[in-house]
């Protein structure tokens, strides 16, 4: 008998049926792995399955018994645990602070007693983690933990994880698989929703494809492909991205960026005379575990923030810092690491797309409505984006809103890209559309910097790889000979001394 | 089988239409104890406060001139709201405009209200702006909440006017804290004869077209808005956040000026620490009424100018305490606020 | 000295009612919700309760009546801002409105409009504490004001030391983390509100059974605002609150010395310099102002 | 009356319990109860506009015989309406003068018996300061403080006065922080404008000056007196004139001073005993000189020390 049960669930929003009678099951002991395209209606599944979203039809069994779930808290009491897409962490609290949240078991708060439980459930799954530290000081790898730490805490024994290696580095994601098999052992169910095909094979044991709301395959794991698995999610055969390294070391160099020095709120060290520079029709891959620096190095070519010292020269001219409007001047696209924050969500998908440029939709400060809406019409239809120029940007899903920011800085035939994350959350589809996009600004002669925590996808994409560590390069290699080992060791400090490769 | 269920978009509009009137209905069952308590009729306090007014054409042109000083103020808060800069300071605002134009309006030797009054406008929206400036410039560059600010300064302008009524600004003549009288050339022309709408109304129409202008069709209105809506990726977009939302605080300061002046040269001809009922916070609620939209706000201002109205007679005709009309008003405001959400939702029929 | 001693006891009287509404505020804001309906709220409770004092001939069943006052008007706001997601901007203001309005109208229909305010037979009783000592008139005051203070150490006890403080923290700071926590966002908002209700009926209280034992109109004549003001000045930490509120307090009381004294000043500049101060200090704590992340954010699921 | 009574409107800018527009309103109630006036009202009508609208509207559809009212701060409103109804008698308190053909104004001219308390307080002071607390420093206000003043330092001459004004005309809670500080700062007698004050003065067992009305049953023991507010005699006199009709616009001043009974000093009660004889026995003889025309209180509208403000330097006009 399965530990847990759906049985014809149906969720609408409006006139959108985001789940269609999907019947689902988890065994005692499995991990399952929960397929689809962005859209599918995973989360919302398993939204329902935490009590998050009441369904409209359906029903829910636990134990064979009928439940139902009005809140959370009659799912952890069912024990489910859920770690969603965004972290539900209160970032100003302490990691203790947010494990025993809602579950505190006296009224009074007793911190020693709390802390000592917290380190306990952690060692359990044998991983240390500073139950005084400040969630909102921690990486992302390392709230993700504090994340399965309240799960547990609350004694669940279904751990639902949505997308949980979407934001991990191959390390954090080697953690994390083992503290699932780790949890398997201890007889703990796990549902884990992934776009990535080779994890499904990795972890789980039973694997359930969604395509727009329906259940479309299950199978045993071991019994599929990755190809029948992309086909039954995409619906069609899926061509792996070609690359052509036929890239010159001798182009002339579109950005170059030189010391940048960077300290956070506590004025600790981010970056540390961070130096590196991408060529006219290259794609340079900076490959790090997650907090090396990264974020910083973005926002601040991306304008968002300042360093202490360092400069950064954008194909000769100086970039200037903290300034984003100077940034399309100088043809930078930017890809932002959060997409929420490139997008403005009450606004509609017309004005979205011409407000970075809407000087040249303005005569005498006046906004030329038909311009402006025949240009969205055509980045509509050039990148493919399911929306209408009226459509409200928060409507869309993960892809579509990553599509309408490369419209929005690939259309202006830039210079230079920097991509940060650009697929992350992404299905094989919009994946493998965002690498075309970035492949044909290479061939265009553009300069690319793509910042992904996802280490396949700089490996797939780059010409050049960059590892950033303790925010400087600490490697570099040429695509080619890239050595993962070599890699790994680098993006985990292990070997400081600089390896140094040519192509 | 077939059965219905409530879920969201948008109501049909025959349903919209009637949302009004649910509203009233509602108000109307939850205060008429109240109205029954004082010994009146709710019927008739209903009918006083809302159809009355509009049958005698004194009292339809009165709700032009109460919906003039609140429609001013509405603007200035909806254009500052939609910055997400949430300016609660329009009543000090007010007093500053008034303030300016009062000066104006004595000091200026000049028989022209050509010259006159266009300089008392320009004036007061300065002085607004002046007034506004200091919560703006802690938000944008300390990060200082501006609802505290511009709400305390508030009241250190009312201290402030007191002390100016008081002191030198003493009314020579009747000696009441207030200012002396405007000239002839700075007293605004009244429009309707017999009444008190004055060219101010003509003034908050034209200010408001041309806010709904700037907010819908322009480059500065569309990054305004998109300041309010996301602040980072505002910025992300290269639009300068702090400026957008200091230029967007000074205008709303300057409309709230405005404001004042209309009290001063079209209601009462000098300045007084008594200048404004509330319009500045009633601003705030015409604004949100109005969904932070110029349409929407000229049309509560309207309603609301309808309820002040009716309230006025009201207590009067059914002897009942003055007050009943705050509590109606209020429990309308309140009530069609709730209503308002009904919109959001359609009843649909499955099977 | 005597005359320092003197200023501070009257420094504690004035803070008495600003403490206990900025604390009610404090409890609501960290839950949340920003609460403008506190003027009216004060005054709504002030009248009910005095009447409930007169009609009853109790002064505690008054005290009770103000405090359950300030409860339904607060359920009224969670009502419109927690359960309907509304403007808290509006309905705060709309309450305050609705408030005063039905306090000054009951007070007519009852009192018939006197001109002379009506009053109690006896008002609660003032505890002296040093009796003989040089700082007896300081510790001279009414049992609320003592209250008052007692109430700053267990609000903060409850914020930071309880599992309902860490919860109210929790729904005011991330209600989403607090509802996949299992934490009910709306039962926590709501008990935030009832319990700062209950405070700012102790402030309306104080005002018309302690200090005065009447009641008139002008009895809380803003201190709701400067209430909203002080619990911004102090960064939403009950401590800091305190400060702010005996600053407050004692600029008022400093004041009207100096207006006593017939120092050369308009006397509306000494008014106004608690706003002032207030506004400059507000300024410096600016930059590390700690706001509860979804202060004025209705929390919704779907 | 035989003949059938009088119709008149009240219109009052602040609600009836602010003690000034509450003076008109009690006499008037006063007269309606003796069946000579048909009487309503309406008040907190406020400063901003609404008062042209109900004197327009109630001339319009009750048209009226008599309209009293506060025109303080709707001066221009007031007289506008006035003169587009000249049937109808306006008669309204006003810092301005009379208007042909219809509009009459009065005043609180109590500056008389305020002068008589001033005279006890100075006597009866024993640390030399006597305190008063006041709402603004309008007119109204500074000739009744003034007068005070000056009677206080008539019989003292050493004696000071310390005036504190509230900025408000309510806020209880305000004057009694503010007559708590005058106690503290050595005041043991104090004068009212505004109350709140006279509790202060109870709890510190000082003896203290009601005003506008007779405030004694407050607090037996501490209210000695304190200038009083009849509106009667101004009332009886524009009846009897609109009645007669021979009603014109005049200045009504006289009939709110002591010679008229419109001001008087409030019963001592109790305090016929306590107070030193030859002191009542002076303050009598004042009181007598006054109304017989034999002795002018001055007239002085400047805001009181106290609350220093600077010299009136005016601007335009
Ligand atoms: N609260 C909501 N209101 C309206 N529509 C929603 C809501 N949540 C999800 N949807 C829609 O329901 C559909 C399924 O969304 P869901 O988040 O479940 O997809 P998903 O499979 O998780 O996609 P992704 O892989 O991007 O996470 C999408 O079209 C989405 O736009
Ligand atoms: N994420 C945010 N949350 C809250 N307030 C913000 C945020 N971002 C900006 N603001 C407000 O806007 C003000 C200006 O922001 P910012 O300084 O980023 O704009 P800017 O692009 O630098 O414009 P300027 O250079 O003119 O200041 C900030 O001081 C702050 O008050
Ligand atoms: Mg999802
Ligand atoms: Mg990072």
């Amino acid at each position: 008998m399965p530990v847990l049960e759906m049985r014809g669930i149906t969720k609408r929003f409006g006139a959108l049926v985001a789940n269609d009678q999907i019947t689902f099951d988890i065994e005692a002991g499995e991990v399952h792995a929960l397929l689809g395209e962005n859209g599918a209606g995973k989360s919302t599944l398993m939204k329902i399955l935490y009590g998050l979203y009441q369904p409209d039809e359906g029903e829910i069994h636990v134990q064979g018994q009928r439940v139902s779930l009005k809140s959370p808290a009659d799912a952890i009491a069912q024990g489910i645990g859920f770690v969603s897409q965004h972290f539900a962490l209160i970032p100003t609290f302490t990691v203790t602070e947010n494990v025993i949240l809602g579950h505190e078991k006296q009224p009074i708060l007793q911190h020693a007693a709390m802390r000592r439980q917290v380190v306990e459930t952690a060692e359990k799954l044998r991983f240390n983690i500073d139950p005084d530290a400040i969630v909102g000081h921690l990486s992302v790898g390392q709230q993700q933990r504090v994340e399965i730490l309240k799960a547990l805490y609350r004694g669940c024994r279904v751990l639902i994880l949505d997308e949980p290696t979407a934001v991990l580095t191959p390390q954090d994601t080697e953690k994390l698989f083992s503290i699932l098999v780790e949890l398997q052992r201890q007889g703990l169910s796990v549902v884990i929703i992934t776009h990535k095909l080779n994890e499904v094979f990795t972890i789980s044991q039973r694997v359930t494809v969604l395509r727009l709301g329906k259940v479309v395959g299950r199978e045993q794991t071991a019994n599929t492909s990755q190809t029948e698995l992309s086909q039954m999610m995409v619906g069609r055969q899926t061509i792996p991205v070609t690359r052509n390294t036929d890239h010159h070391s001798q182009n002339e160099i579109k950005l170059n960026v030189q010391n940048l020095t960077m300290a956070d709120r506590s004025g600790a060290p981010r970056l540390r005379g961070l130096s590196l520079n991408v060529r006219a029709q290259e794609i340079v891959g900076v490959a790090g575990v997650a907090g090396n620096g990264q974020s910083e190095l973005v926002s601040i070519l991306t304008g968002m923030a300042q360093p202490q010292s360092g400069s950064a020269q954008v194909s000769g001219n100086v970039m200037p810092f903290g300034n984003p409007g100077a940034l399309s001047q100088l043809k930078v696209a930017r890809i932002p690491e959060d997409r929420l924050k490139g997008v403005i969500g009450d606004l509609s998908v017309a004005d979205n797309l011409m407000l970075e440029q809407v000087g040249q939709f303005t005569r005498a400060g006046h906004l030329n409505r038909k311009q402006i809406r025949e240009y969205a019409e055509r980045l509509i239809r050039d990148f493919h984006i399911k929306a209408a120029p009226d459509d409200p940007a928060r409507t869309l899903s993960g892809g579509n809103i990553q599509k309408i920011i490369l419209a929005r800085s690939l259309a202006q035939n830039p210079e230079v890209v920097i991509a940060a994350q650009p697929t992350r959350g992404l299905d094989i589809g919009a994946t493998e559309y965002v690498h075309q996009k970035l492949l044909e600004q290479k061939q265009r002669g553009a300069a690319v910097l793509l910042i992904s925590e996802d280490l396949d996808e700089i490996l797939v994409l780059s010409d050049r790889v960059l590892v950033i560590f303790e925010g400087m390069i600490v490697g570099e290699f040429a695509a080619n000979d890239a050595d993962i080992d070599v890699l790994g060791a680098l993006m985990t400090g292990a070997s400081s001394e600089k390896v140094k490769t040519h192509a | 089988m077939l059965k219905l269920r409530i879920e969201r978009g948008s109501a049909p509009v025959w349903f919209r239409a009637i949302i009004p009137v649910i509203a009233v209905l509602i108000t109307f069952i939850l205060v008429s104890a109240l109205v029954i308590v004082a010994g009146a009729s709710p019927l008739s306090a209903f009918f006083e406060l809302l159809i009355n007014p509009l049958t005698k054409t004194t009292a339809r042109a009165d709700i032009l001139m109460m919906a003039t000083p609140i429609l001013l103020t509405g603007i200035a808060v909806t254009v500052a709201f939609a910055a997400g800069y949430y300016n609660i300071g329009a009543e000090g605002q007010l007093y500053a405009g008034g303030i300016a134009a009062a000066w104006v309006g004595t000091q200026l030797q000049t028989e022209s209200s050509v010259l006159m009054i266009p300089l008392m406008l320009i004036a007061g929206f300065i002085a607004g702006m002046l007034w506004a400036l200091l919560p703006a410039i802690l938000k944008v560059r300390l990060q200082v909440d501006e609802v505290v600010t511009t709400l305390l300064l508030n009241s250190v302008m009312l201290f402030l006017v007191s002390a100016l009524l008081n002191g030198p600004w003493r009314d020579p003549v009747s000696g009441w804290p207030q200012s002396p009288t405007i000239l002839a050339a700075a007293q605004f022309p009244v429009l309707i004869p017999r009444s008190r709408v004055h060219l101010g109304a003509i003034v908050a129409v034209i200010v408001a077209l041309v806010i709904w202008w700037v907010m819908s069709r322009t480059r500065f209105g569309i990054e305004v808005r998109a300041v309010g809506k996301n602040r980072d990726a505002a910025r992300f977009l290269g639009i300068p956040v702090g400026n957008r939302i200091l230029m967007a605080a000074l205008i709303s300061g300057g409309i709230a000026g405005l404001a004042g002046v209309s009290e001063v040269g079209g209601i009462h001809y000098y300045m007084t620490s008594t200048l404004s009922s509330n319009f500045g916070y009633i601003g705030v609620i015409v604004a949100t009424l109005g969904a932070l939209t110029v349409p929407g706000a000229i049309l509560s201002a309207l309603f609301l100018a309808l309820v002040n109205r009716g309230a006025i007679s009201a207590s009067r005709e059914l002897d009942v305490p003055v007050y009943l009309g705050d509590v109606i008003q209020a429990a309308l405001l309140l009530v069609g606020l709730a209503t308002l959400l009904l919109n959001r939702y359609r009843i649909r029929r499955i099977r | 000295m005597d005359s320092l001693i003197l200023l501070f006891a009257a420094m504690l009287r004035i803070s008495t009612p600003i403490l206990f509404a900025s604390l009610g505020e404090t409890l609501v804001e960290r839950a949340g919700v920003l609460n403008l309906g506190i003027e009216g709220t004060l005054l709504l409770s002030a009248f009910s309760g005095f009447v409930a004092a007169q009609f009853t001939g109790s002064l505690w069943l008054g005290l009770v009546a103000a405090v359950l006052t300030g409860i339904a008007l607060s359920l009224l706001m969670g009502l419109l801002t927690v359960t309907f997601g509304l403007s808290q901007h509006v309905c705060g203001l709309g309450i305050t409105l609705l408030a005063s309005g039905v306090a000054l109208f009951a007070f007519r229909l009852i009192y018939g409009g006197a001109s002379t305010p009506p009053a109690l037979e006896t008002s609660f009783v003032t505890l002296d504490i040093l009796p003989g000592t040089a700082f007896a008139p300081l510790f001279s005051q009414h049992w609320l004001t003592y209250i008052s203070l007692l109430c700053v150490p267990l609000v903060h006890w409850l914020l930071y030391r309880t599992a309902f403080g860490l919860r109210l923290r929790a729904v005011g700071e991330q209600p989403e983390a607090a509802d996949t926590a299992g934490i009910n966002v709306y039962k926590m908002r709501y008990l935030a509100l009832i319990l700062g209700g209950a405070f700012m009926g102790l402030a309306g209280a104080f005002l018309s059974l302690a200090q005065l034992g009447a009641f008139s109109h002008g009895i809380i004549n803003g201190r709701g605002w400067v209430a909203i003001a002080i619990v911004i000045f102090g960064n939403w930490l009950p401590y800091r609150v305190l400060a702010g509120a005996l600053l407050f307090g004692g600029v008022q009381a400093l004041q009207l010395r100096l207006q006593a004294e017939g120092v050369p000043l308009p006397y509306e500049l000494l008014l106004a310099l608690p706003y002032i101060l207030t506004i400059v200090a507000i300024a410096f704590v600016g930059r590390n102002a700690s706001y509860p992340a979804a202060l004025l954010k209705p929390y919704r699921r779907e | 009356q035989d003949e059938e009574p009088l119709v008149v409107f009240a219109a009052y800018a602040t609600p009836i319990e602010e003690p000034w527009d509450g003076v008109i309103h009690v006499a008037l109630q006063a007269a309606a109860d003796e069946g000579r006036i048909e009487y309503e009202y309406q008040d907190e009508i406020g400063y901003s506009g609404d008062m042209e609208i109900v004197l327009r509207e109630v001339a319009e559809e009750t048209a009226p015989d008599v309209i009293f009212g506060d025109a303080f701060g709707n001066e221009e409103a007031v007289r506008r309406v006035a003169r587009d109804y000249p049937d109808i008698a306006f008669v309204f308190g006003s810092g301005l003068g009379p208007a042909q053909p219809n509009l009459s104004v009065f005043d609180n001219w109590i500056h008389e018996p305020a002068y008589l308390s001033g005279l006890i307080a100075g006597s009866v002071t024993e640390s030399g300061i006597v305190g008063v607390v006041g709402g603004y420093p309008v007119p109204e206000v500074n000739r009744i403080v003034n007068a005070f003043i000056q009677g206080v330092t008539e019989v003292n001459e050493e004696a000071e006065v310390r005036v504190t004004f509230i900025n408000s005309w309510f806020d209880p809670a305000a004057a009694q922080e503010a007559a708590q500080a005058q106690v503290d700062a050595g005041a043991d007698i104090l004068f009212a404008e505004r109350f709140g004050v006279i509790d202060v003065a109870a709890e510190n067992e000082l003896w203290a000056f009601g005003n506008m009305s007779d405030q004694n049953e407050l607090a037996p023991e501490t209210v000695i007196t304190g200038p009083v507010w009849d509106m009667g005699p101004t009332i009886d006199f524009v009846l009897d004139q609109v009645e007669a009709g021979s009603y014109t616009g005049l200045d009504l001043k006289d009939f709110s001073m002591m010679a008229y009974g419109g001001a008087s000093l409030a019963p001592l009660y109790g305090f016929e005993q306590t107070l030193d004889a030859d002191l009542l026995k002076m303050v009598r003889e004042r009181e007598q000189q006054i109304t017989d025309g034999l002795f002018r209180v001055n007239i002085d509208e400047a805001t009181p020390n106290g609350a220093v403000v600077p010299e009136n330097t005016t601007i335009g006009g």
